[in-house]
């Protein structure tokens, strides 16, 4: 079963102190993933990205809301579908774009690309290429967490398609047994490249794996931020009250491409369908309408929220065009730290 | 090169899709599994599907150790897999497997296994793709017994080497590299059945005073360098190994003790790679007719940069091979 | 829940037309693997034997219920603990026994020795001294049979350790998807070397896992021989009917150390608990006394069954000590298969 | 030897168990997780529990990947981790977080990252253990850039470099050599606080005639052979590595400078092993010094069979040392 909130109260989560910063930060977060990959395409049709991105068009609900569940000082890791998961964890824009232009002010210096980046600062430890492989990462900054007694959760983002790996089972499995304070959080988007999730996974939620290991699973509509937002704070109490890890599955669409320009020579889902994803269940949409209807927000707000997100964004672009590239030295240091304790 | 004659040449993909369209249509013991192939996202699996049917054409989910896993069971249950892993980086999760299962079977069991599974990987470096998919890991599969491992550098060879593979009752490694994708990989289109035996070199130049091996886009690196070399009187000759288990050690050998001098142009990392297991042989076989140093021209020993201000000068490039040849002479 | 069968009647299964040579092979092979390890203690005494072995004594039950379960044209795939694997599914003792002397008439020709047991011609495709390793090799196994539909099933043995192994995850996955005609057998004997199974499994029976793959889980009792033979036929029949793979679990009991002759420095099981095991849960004993209360089998009849069984046994010491060494070229074929299709 | 004089050397075990021991308390950050550590089945873990309590000494489940990804992500969140792998050969199973986590993870992050964490394992060959359990899989290793590798041969070092790895900000594998956990490896007690630095060979003899390098047991057999070849009149000169990455270059170049000849010996897989690196890297570098050809005494390219009757031969030896000396002399 997939919960959504109720769209006709205001909730509670709004309504106490806080609750509207809350609310806006949630939409100034999606609106920086949105917008900030819209400039990507443009980017990318200008020629001007080096390689291929991975976008979270769609998915900015599932992301947003996870991640404004923990704090900068949690700890958090991703996938390859990389830009979302460190904007929604509060990085800034400019050093996440010049990284994807390959600058020497980028997050990663320019060594890690689109698909690999990480923001310490914000406790984003790392995006992965290797589709799945940072799962146990996470689990480990969990278990650092612990033993340090620092109070900190670790938030793992993966895949439907991740959700295959042997690693996810190891970890979760770890977890469970020490009682890890790390939440699992599945972005299920129905695909792995053209593969559906019906096809790959043999469950029909990947939630229903959490009970193998004593865990908590439930899956919620990723479309809806604040269902997101709710079932990841749930699970991220339980985490810091050391009652261990929890598994949250969010249902949602990827919009565009598995990676944007990609052209898949057979095509395994009708695009009359995605289109009327844009219209039906874009998360900003609704989000936007929702917040309208409860009085959080009028339109003009939100409409001079996303104007600031766009000068942002806009800016961040800038900067990375004009940041340097780095020097041909820089492709040699960072394989070995040089000082030691 | 105009239209017409590029239609008539090979590519790596064509290659790829014609060789394992002709044995699938040879043997029904031979399937075909891979992620997203259906769909045929790579561009190699073009009418497979439709061709063979939904039971020898499998998608497989992420599972790269349950995927090569599955492979050798299935071999030693009686079917001849080929497993399209997609990207080189992908095979260390499969590392065990690979290992223990794939290599050590036939011999653990005192020769009751036989595992005829022919295992496809791209290497994909040189594009911007970053640390996590630009790996050209063959090395390590070299310190593996039990394990062939072929690595052409021209599609007509890819199509033959290929064919070779999947009839052969061994585990068969296929590393593409994928630069010779394009125009640089391209070759005569082959007559029907076109079969390149594993282990033998192709000598794509013969010369007298260098011997250049070149691996994957690294033959191709040697023959530019060959050229640019000529021109100044060195007369350089390129070997294309194309397998790297069983290597064809008489070829080297041959050429090295006739020229004396030895280059090796290797995609791979330079620690433990290709490029080092032929100059310690060559300097422990031929040791009398060298001349000069062993060069190895391969990949520094970083990762692979993001930035494209960053990446290529940490391959081999037709410069490097050109210096390291005029190495072999001080 | 752990299945047990009810001792009071006499079952279905032996009161059918055959009942009484499946109950009587179901001794005969259950004292095979006893008696048959006996002797490895012996000659582990004597010096005779190369390395340590993993005995299975105690877990007869759960090894000889499962294999009887299937034919000898069926695949079966076990780990280190790997003399009771085979020998359940029908081998020859002979070549076994040589094998663990490293002798050239061994099963493998003195290349595997006791961890890596392997007799093709019962459809014994090998065990794996890597925990865990097998287990995608059995579901190839099944693949293959499924594309050829030559009707065969593949039964995969792991222990309660293994279950932690990622491999297993990912191969239940692919089975489940595809339907593959393939039984998961878990012996959950619990312990790992020195950790138990409560503390490093995080569920109470790791059938519970199953429901995460849309498979059948059942735990039985292990030392319950006809309980397991009915959960594996069960699971079997599944499996031939094209219904797909299922998950099944023997709560056991490992009678020994890990591996015979072990020190182990730090005790973590109390002796007397092993002790007491001897006499309440032998799976012999237990079958034994079920055979002639159910009038089965007389005492008689099933001390000269042990009889037989132990001059086999006799026997097959004698082959291995006999039999040469290979000779040294040996070390160096197999690598390849030579000569090809 | 007496019992008296075999209890003031130290042993392998004794010399893992006194490096943890001593790391663990001197910095709260480190911590040791391993299979069975508490029941101390290896031996090396005798005491650690009482001493650093559960939080820090934790038994792992059967899971190498995620253990060594979890050990990857516990240090860049701020701990030490050391992980006792037990085995070489279960490596395997977790070389996608070798080489996609630890060993890159500093690197495509742009520094962020740091990685101090020391991987355990045993190459536990040479008893019978077959195939499954007795692989020598660090020339695979030092194809990866990223990490560092030690592989000691006397106790005395292996206290002194792994105390050195686990102060370490890089992640270090330890390679030990089950071989030496006997008599072979016993060594002297060292003082407090002994520390061996990364990447300094030991020169064990010295020698004018021929130069040894003996990686693991092989630095055992190395000094063995070259007492027998004193009795000869040769002359050679014994170097144990002791860090396989990075590797002491200047001491091995000098060396070979001096002598003209090298012959290698590593227990690895001959294919692509750290001899044949040495080997290459020599070839290039030290060429107009050569007198004679290089020569690797390497484990031959099968896999490791159980049999008593078949084992042994494989593996360098002490005679295959000798007669390998005396190649470089033809
Ligand atoms: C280990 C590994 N296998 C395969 C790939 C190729 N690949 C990249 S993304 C992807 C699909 C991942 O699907 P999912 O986890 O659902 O994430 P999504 O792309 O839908 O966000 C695949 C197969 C990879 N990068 N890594
Ligand atoms: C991959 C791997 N890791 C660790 C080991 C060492 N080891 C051998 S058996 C074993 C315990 C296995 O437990 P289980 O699966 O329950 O089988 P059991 O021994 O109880 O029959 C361990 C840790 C191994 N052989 N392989
Ligand atoms: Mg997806
Ligand atoms: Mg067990």
């Amino acid at each position: 079963m997939t919960v959504s909130t109720e769209p006709t109260a205001l909730p509670a989560e709004f309504a106490c102190a806080g609750g509207r910063e809350l609310a806006m930060e949630m939409m100034r977060r999606m609106q920086r993933v949105r917008l900030f990959e819209e400039a990507t395409k443009v980017l990318f049709h200008a020629g001007e990205l080096p390689a291929m991105v991975h976008l979270s068009i769609g998915q900015e609900a599932a992301v947003v809301g996870a991640c404004l569940a923990t704090g900068t000082s949690d700890y958090m890791t991703g996938n390859h579908r990389s830009h979302g998961h460190p904007i929604a964890k509060g990085a800034r824009l400019d050093a996440l774009m010049a990284e994807l232009l390959g600058k020497a002010t980028g997050v990663c210096g320019g060594k890690g690309g689109s698909m690999h980046l990480a923001d310490f600062s914000v406790g984003s430890l790392g995006e992965s290429g290797i589709v799945g492989s940072a799962i146990p990462v996470a689990t480990g900054a969990a278990l650092a967490a612990q033993v340090r007694g620092s109070g900190q959760v670790a938030l793992c983002f993966f895949g439907d398609g991740a959700a295959s790996e042997g690693v996810l089972h190891e970890s979760m499995n770890m977890a469970s047994i020490w009682k890890l304070p790390v939440v699992y959080f599945c972005e299920n988007n129905g695909y792995a490249v053209s593969v559906t999730a019906e096809e790959s996974l043999s469950v029909p939620d990947v939630s229903m794996r959490a009970a193998g290991y004593s865990m908590p699973g439930v899956t919620v509509d990723g479309q809806d931020v604040l269902a997101v937002y709710r079932a990841t704070a749930e699970a991220v109490r339980r985490a810091r009250a050391g009652e261990g890890p929890s598994l949250v599955e969010a249902k949602t669409y990827r919009f565009h491409e598995h990676a944007y320009g990609l052209q898949v020579p057979t095509p395994y889902r009708d695009q009359s369908v995605v289109d009327s994803w844009f219209a039906t269940v874009d998360p900003l949409t609704l989000f936007h309408d929702r917040l309208v209807a409860w009085d959080v927000a009028t339109s003009q707000e939100l409409d001079a929220l996303r104007a600031e997100v766009r000068s942002e964004v806009d800016a961040a672009v800038e900067f990375a065009r004009v940041s340097p590239f780095p020097p041909p030295e820089a492709a040699y240091t960072d394989v070995y730290k040089e000082v030691t304790a | 090169m105009t239209t017409a004659t590029r239609a008539k040449q090979l590519g790596f993909l064509q290659a790829i899709n014609r060789a394992q369209t002709e044995e699938m249509t040879r043997d029904e013991r031979v399937i075909l599994m891979g992620q997203d192939l259906r769909a045929n996202v790579f561009g190699a699996a073009a009418g497979a599907l439709e061709k063979f049917g939904p039971s020898r054409i499998r998608d497989l989910p992420l599972a790269e150790a349950g995927s090569i896993g599955v492979a050798a069971g299935a071999a030693m249950a009686g079917l001849r897999p080929i497993i399209d892993l997609t990207v080189a980086s992908f095979v260390f999760g499969a590392m065990d497997q690979f290992v223990s299962q794939l290599a050590k079977a036939r011999y653990m069991f005192g020769g009751q296994a036989t595992l005829p599974v022919v295992v496809r990987a791209a290497l994909y470096y040189h594009g911007g793709t970053a640390g996590h998919h630009a790996d050209r890991p063959y090395p390590m599969f070299m310190n593996v017994p039990g394990l062939k491992i072929i690595l052409p550098s021209t599609a007509p060879d890819l199509l033959g080497l290929l064919k070779s593979a999947i009839r052969d009752d061994n585990p068969v490694l296929c590393f593409e590299d994928a630069n010779l994708w394009g125009r640089k990989g391209r070759g005569p289109i082959p007559d029907a059945d076109h079969i390149v035996p594993l282990g033998q070199a192709a000598v794509r130049r013969t010369g007298t005073d260098v011997t250049i091996v070149g691996i994957g886009l690294g033959a191709f690196l040697a023959e530019q360098a060959a050229a640019e070399l000529a021109a100044d009187g060195i007369s350089a000759e390129v070997i294309d190994p194309r397998t790297l288990v069983p290597m064809d050690w008489p070829t080297i050998f041959e050429s090295v003790t006739r020229t004396g001098r030895l280059v090796v142009v290797d995609p791979a990392n330079r620690t433990c790679s290709a490029a080092s297991e032929i100059a310690a042989r060559v300097a422990e076989d031929c040791f009398d007719a060298l001349r000069g140093p062993l060069v190895r021209v391969t990949t520094d020993d970083t990762h692979v940069p993001f930035s494209p201000a960053l990446e290529k000068q940490i391959y081999p490039s037709k410069d490097k091979v050109v210096a390291a040849v005029r190495r072999t002479f001080v």
